[in-house]
């Protein structure tokens, strides 16, 4: 019992992570329609970034807002000067692109930062553990599974509220439309690039205390967060909300419940979506 | 009556949620003429076409094709069975070349779609054919083209020359002039009533010229709204008050 | 106002528009008469930079602004309703608004709520998403929507496509109503309704204007009406 | 002149391909005999991507079937080459028949999305399937089996013997392939990477043809796989994971996947890259995609489709002068 509510906590705080990966990961497809490989790198480099940033600025939570920032920079950058002379072409290229992206960013980071897997405490408020249940459980990990809805809200408060959030909403249905209603559509997908990988490299910050950080991990991550935003309905904020959340507990109960198959349940989840509703849980024809 | 009818349409409905496209349409066709189909746009025609051909279910009703029901049957059944159309839409493999175009719907009729280790180049019974049918559209000598590189009108005939090229017994053609020059409307007239004349198919076709509407079909049915406004020869539909009104305005006094 | 000057341009290979010239002077309606595919929303697409032409000039307001992209036209004060309408379908239909309102940053008569104001059909209908508006209401809304621009000029691409006739009539009116303010250039298929709002009208045809005059010239000249206009 | 071109280039490469290993040290005949193996898969997977317009990011589940079957069928029943190689194809058709059906159902990203789920879940199989896989070890320790011509029986055991071998069935199931995209059939699904909706309206059901275009694509994929498990004296999970079927995404793409060999070639510059750039650094990924991002934004139809089509310009600026 106690492990099965341990194992739930865990799935939502993964969960939560994926769901901030997967919305970057979401709006730059649903509005600019390219399927970025590169997002897991981008998430691996804000964990990169904050165990060196960290020390140095000092603290975690600078991190948390330099970090991802100097992601965001670099994914803006990277929108510009490589992505822009591919729209219009046939989206295999994007994909191919933003491969060639994650190649280099795995190997940079392999050659900065070596090619060995770090670790990193939670910052002090957060350290240490509280009792549930008779258990006890990571503080931090219970703030990851907290701070994720909050961040959902800021989230559907920006796009449902603000005046970028109605222009992106705007431009997803319809690019061209958008333009002729005077919206900078080049500046808006450069936005929105900056805006996604931020949301990946702040993932990465959170991550980095909780997982351990090595060049892997993006490209396991990349792989979850495809299947979030498929299952969830491409493009949709309510699908890669639920969609994350159902992944982490299929993920963390699969380990307790059958763990021979806990590598393939995210797969044969997505499957089984798939092949049930074609559009996901949320898409829209 | 029942032989003379090729097609039979019973109480169709579409419905895209609460929106009815087509409201208990009732309409039957008959064999060996020529059946125009008009309304304004957003009346439901393409609609009409999409759930007869198979590419929508319909929501309620019966479509009866030679006396056989293929309510809800696939594009590829019912396109088997004989039912041909174009779209409005152009809609031909742009990548491939005319020739190309025209053996793909071939191959298909002829069931040789299977055969893996035949060079193309080795069916020179459908090579034939294809060469025959391009000579009845005008088309032999773009044979080799890129379809993408045809001007509209030629593309609109490639479409048209696919539809043929499965042999069906009703055509049912979606605006085969939309968007031509006078020039190539004319074209495109002769060439159904060539068709028409030399084949005998049954053809049945939405169009927005009335010019044409009146110079080709022997019966005119009116869509408006989803629902049957009318039916009857030309000469009833031009001085059916109920269409004049709901439709046609003053489009009819050329 | 806007000059067209003999622009070509093309879909891919396809050679649409081929020399295209037009004028239209402050305070006018200029109708742009043709059939399916005869070029007239290329020319539209062409004047707001959605498909800029490979040859020619535009003019607007003694600027040229041949190949600008779309949003810097909005910005000189060119709004477009698109021939397919092409409401935000996911977004309310205040939202729809908002969105114009704020992206084209031009202040004027125009505001959310002076709008609703005026179309008090589309105040009725606010929080409803734009997709599940009938035609003439999504006719209505991208024409308040393009209103939201303040724009100096309107480029109004087929709004009669599709609609009822009593719809049709309530269009007549607003735009009778607008043009007092808007410069307008009009392409229509549906020529008695273009002919009762327009001023002067081009008639195109194979992406080449055939014929242009006032409006008593065109509704004069027979060869026109059953060559080109079918009517 | 285009055409001569072509043939005369075809005929050298070709005659490259057998002449050059006969003079050419271990190392080189290696690195040609894992490029043609791979030249194989990616123009299996291109039967898929551009003949039939279903981007597959599961191919690997099928080289990796092949792999292993060959690598079990020579371990346990010590088959000689030719059975178990078949054997191994067949495998892999089987498993491309059984996740093509579910597959084909989605077309354009979604396809991509099943195929990759489905690919892992064979990667999931074999790496947790110890006791018949040996998991993340893999299979290992077998001999390479003798060629068996019934007259008389050749051992691969040299990279010269076993490089020929594959050389010869990889040409043959290029063969093969060629002549599949080149009739009846090819046309359909040519037709229906253009078009599908509009194929269904001329009668045929794209499902089905999908389905065998998906089979067919497992099989080549699977004798592919059967000869990289030989080659590397191993089947390993690697072969299977979701890293491997980006191989042949990435090689059609660069080659160019609307020309039949631009794959081919793609293996090609994607394995001649690998080995230059790994005689000076460890970090070769970074100069991959550093290489490849370029390619990628100045050979809009990959490397062979883009020389084609500047071939084709420069024969119609010579028509036009003369």
């Amino acid at each position: 019992m106690e492990t099965l509510l341990i194992n739930i906590l865990n799935g939502l705080c993964y969960g939560m992570l994926l769901f901030i990966i997967s919305m970057g990961l979401t709006i730059i497809f649903g509005v600019m329609g390219v399927l970025n490989f590169a997002h897991g790198s981008f998430y691996m480099l804000g964990a990169y970034l904050c165990l060196w940033l960290a020390p140095h600025i000092p603290g975690f939570w600078l991190a948390l807002v330099v970090a991802p920032l100097l992601v965001g920079l670099l994914g803006a950058l990277s929108e510009v000067a490589l992505l822009r002379p591919l729209y219009g072409r046939d989206v295999s290229f994007q994909l191919l692109l933003t491969f060639g992206v994650l190649l280099i960013l795995d190997d940079a980071v392999k050659l900065i930062w070596g090619p060995g897997y770090h670790s990193m405490e939670a910052p002090r408020v957060l350290a240490g553990t509280v009792p549930i249940l008779g258990s006890t459980y990571p503080v931090y990990s219970l703030f990851i599974a907290l701070l994720g809805p909050i961040i959902a809200g800021v989230l559907w408060f920006f796009f449902h509220r603000t005046a970028w959030g109605k222009m992106i909403r705007a431009a997803a249905m319809d690019r061209e439309m958008a333009s002729a209603i005077g919206i900078n559509v080049p500046l808006l997908f450069t936005a929105v690039f900056f805006f996604g990988t931020f949301l990946a490299g702040m993932a990465g910050v959170l991550a980095a205390p909780l997982r351990a950080v090595g060049p892997a991990m993006g490209d396991n991550i990349i792989i979850a967060a495809f299947i979030v935003v498929v299952v969830g309905g491409l493009g949709s904020f309510l699908g890669a909300f639920v969609g994350a959340i159902i992944l982490g507990l299929v993920e963390a109960l699969g380990v307790q419940l059958v763990p021979q198959l806990q590598m393939a349940l995210p797969y044969i989840l997505l499957a089984l979506i798939l092949l049930v509703r074609p559009r996901g849980l949320f898409g829209r024809e | 009556m029942e032989d003379r009818t090729i097609l039979s349409v019973e109480n169709l409905s579409k419905a895209f949620g609460k929106f009815y496209a087509i409201k208990d349409v009732t309409l039957q066709v008959p064999k060996g003429e020529i059946t125009a189909l008009i309304g304004p746009n957003g009346a439901g025609k393409t609609t009409f076409y999409n759930v007869v051909t198979g590419k929508y279910k319909p929501t309620t009703g019966r479509i009866v094709f030679e006396g056989r029901e293929i309510t809800g049957l696939p594009p590829h059944k019912t396109a088997r069975l004989g039912l041909g159309r174009s779209f409005q839409i152009t809609n031909i493999f742009l990548e491939n070349t005319v020739e190309e175009n025209i053996l793909a719907a071939l191959v298909a009729y002829h069931g040789r779609g299977l055969s893996l280790f035949r060079g193309l180049n080795a069916y020179r019974d459908l090579k034939e054919e294809a060469h025959e049918i391009l000579e009845m559209l005008g088309l032999a000598d773009r044979a080799r083209e890129v379809a993408k590189n045809l001007a509209y009108g030629d593309k609109r005939l490639v479409e048209i020359g696919i539809a043929m090229a499965g042999h069906p017994k009703l055509i049912m053609l979606d605006e085969p002039t939309a968007g031509m020059t006078p020039e190539e409307t004319d074209r495109m007239v002769a060439m159904i009533q060539g068709l028409f004349q030399e084949t005998g198919i049954t053809f049945f076709l939405t169009e927005h010229d009335m010019k044409v509407v009146f110079s080709i079909a022997h019966r005119i049915l009116v869509l408006h709204q989803g629902s049957l406004l009318a039916q009857g020869s030309p000469e009833e539909i031009r001085n059916n008050p109920r269409v004049r009104e709901a439709y046609l305005g003053g489009s009819l006094d050329a | 106002m806007l000059e067209v000057k003999d622009i070509h341009t093309y879909y891919g290979d396809s050679h649409v528009l081929q020399g295209v010239s037009l004028e239209v002077n402050r305070g006018e309606v200029v109708c742009l008469l043709g059939r399916n595919g005869a070029g007239k929303s290329t020319t539209m697409k062409s004047i707001m930079g959605l498909v800029p032409p490979r040859r020619g000039h535009i003019f607007f307001m003694g600027e040229e602004t041949t190949g600008l992209p779309p949003y810097r036209m909005v910005k000189r004060g060119m709004a477009y309703v698109p021939e397919d309408r092409r409401v935000f379908p996911h977004l309310t239909v205040e939202e729809n608004l908002e969105v114009a309102h704020i992206a084209a940053r031009r202040e004027g008569r125009w505001t959310v709520k002076g709008i609703l104001e005026v179309f008090p059909m589309l105040e009725r209908l606010r929080h409803r998403k734009g997709g599940h508006l009938s035609g003439g209401e999504q006719q209505l809304l991208v024409i308040a929507r393009a209103l939201l621009a303040n724009p100096t000029m309107l480029l109004l691409d087929e709004p009669c496509e599709g609609l009822a006739p009593i719809i049709v009539e309530e269009l007549e009116k607003v735009i009778l109503e607008i043009r007092r303010e808007v410069t307008i250039l009009l392409a229509e298929q549906n020529a008695p309704f273009a002919l009762r709002v327009s001023h002067r009208g081009y008639v195109i045809e194979k992406g080449r204007i055939k014929f242009q005059g006032t409006r008593e010239e065109l509704l004069a000249n027979e060869e026109v009406q059953s060559r080109y206009l079918a009517l | 002149m285009v055409r001569g071109a072509r043939t005369i280039a075809l005929a050298a490469g070709i005659l490259f391909l057998f002449v050059y290993p006969r003079f050419a040290g271990a190392f080189p005949v290696l690195l040609l005999t894992e490029i043609v193996i791979f030249a194989l898969f990616a123009l299996s997977f291109n039967l898929l991507f551009g003949y039939t317009g279903l981007l597959s990011f599961g191919h690997a589940a099928f080289f990796g079937l092949g792999g292993y079957a060959m690598a079990l069928l020579v371990q346990h029943y010590q088959l000689s080459m030719i059975p178990a190689l078949a054997v191994s194809m067949l495998v892999a058709g089987l498993g491309a028949a059984i996740i093509g059906f579910f597959c084909i159902r989605r077309d354009e990203i979604y396809f991509a999305m099943l195929t990759l789920g489905f690919g892992m879940m064979v990667f999931t199989l074999v790496h947790q399937w110890r006791s018949l896989t040996g998991g993340s070890d893999g299979i290992t320790g077998f001999e390479v089996p003798l060629l068996d011509l019934v007259v008389k029986k050749f051992s691969l055991f040299s990279p010269w013997a076993f490089y020929y071998f594959a050389l010869v069935v990889c040409l043959l199931f290029t063969l093969f392939l060629w002549r599949i995209t080149h009739s009846p059939f090819g046309l359909i699904l040519r037709s229906m990477r253009e078009n599908a909706e509009r194929v269904s309206f001329i009668g045929i059901d794209i499902k089905f043809y999908r389905w065998i275009a998906f089979t067919l694509a497992g099989l080549v994929a699977g004798v592919a796989g059967g000869l990289f498990a030989m080659y590397d004296r191993m089947a390993s999970p690697t072969m299977v994971h979701w890293t491997m079927s980006a191989k042949p995404v990435l090689m059609a793409i660069l080659g160019g996947t609307r020309v039949f060999l631009g794959p081919a070639l793609g293996a090609l510059i994607f394995y001649l890259l690998e080995h230059f750039i790994t005689q000076y650094t460890q970090s070769w990924m970074i100069f991959l995609g550093a290489i490849l991002v370029p390619i990628v934004i100045f050979f809009p139809q990959g490397v062979l489709g883009t020389l084609i089509s500047w071939g084709r310009r420069l024969k119609g600026r010579e028509d036009h002068g003369g």
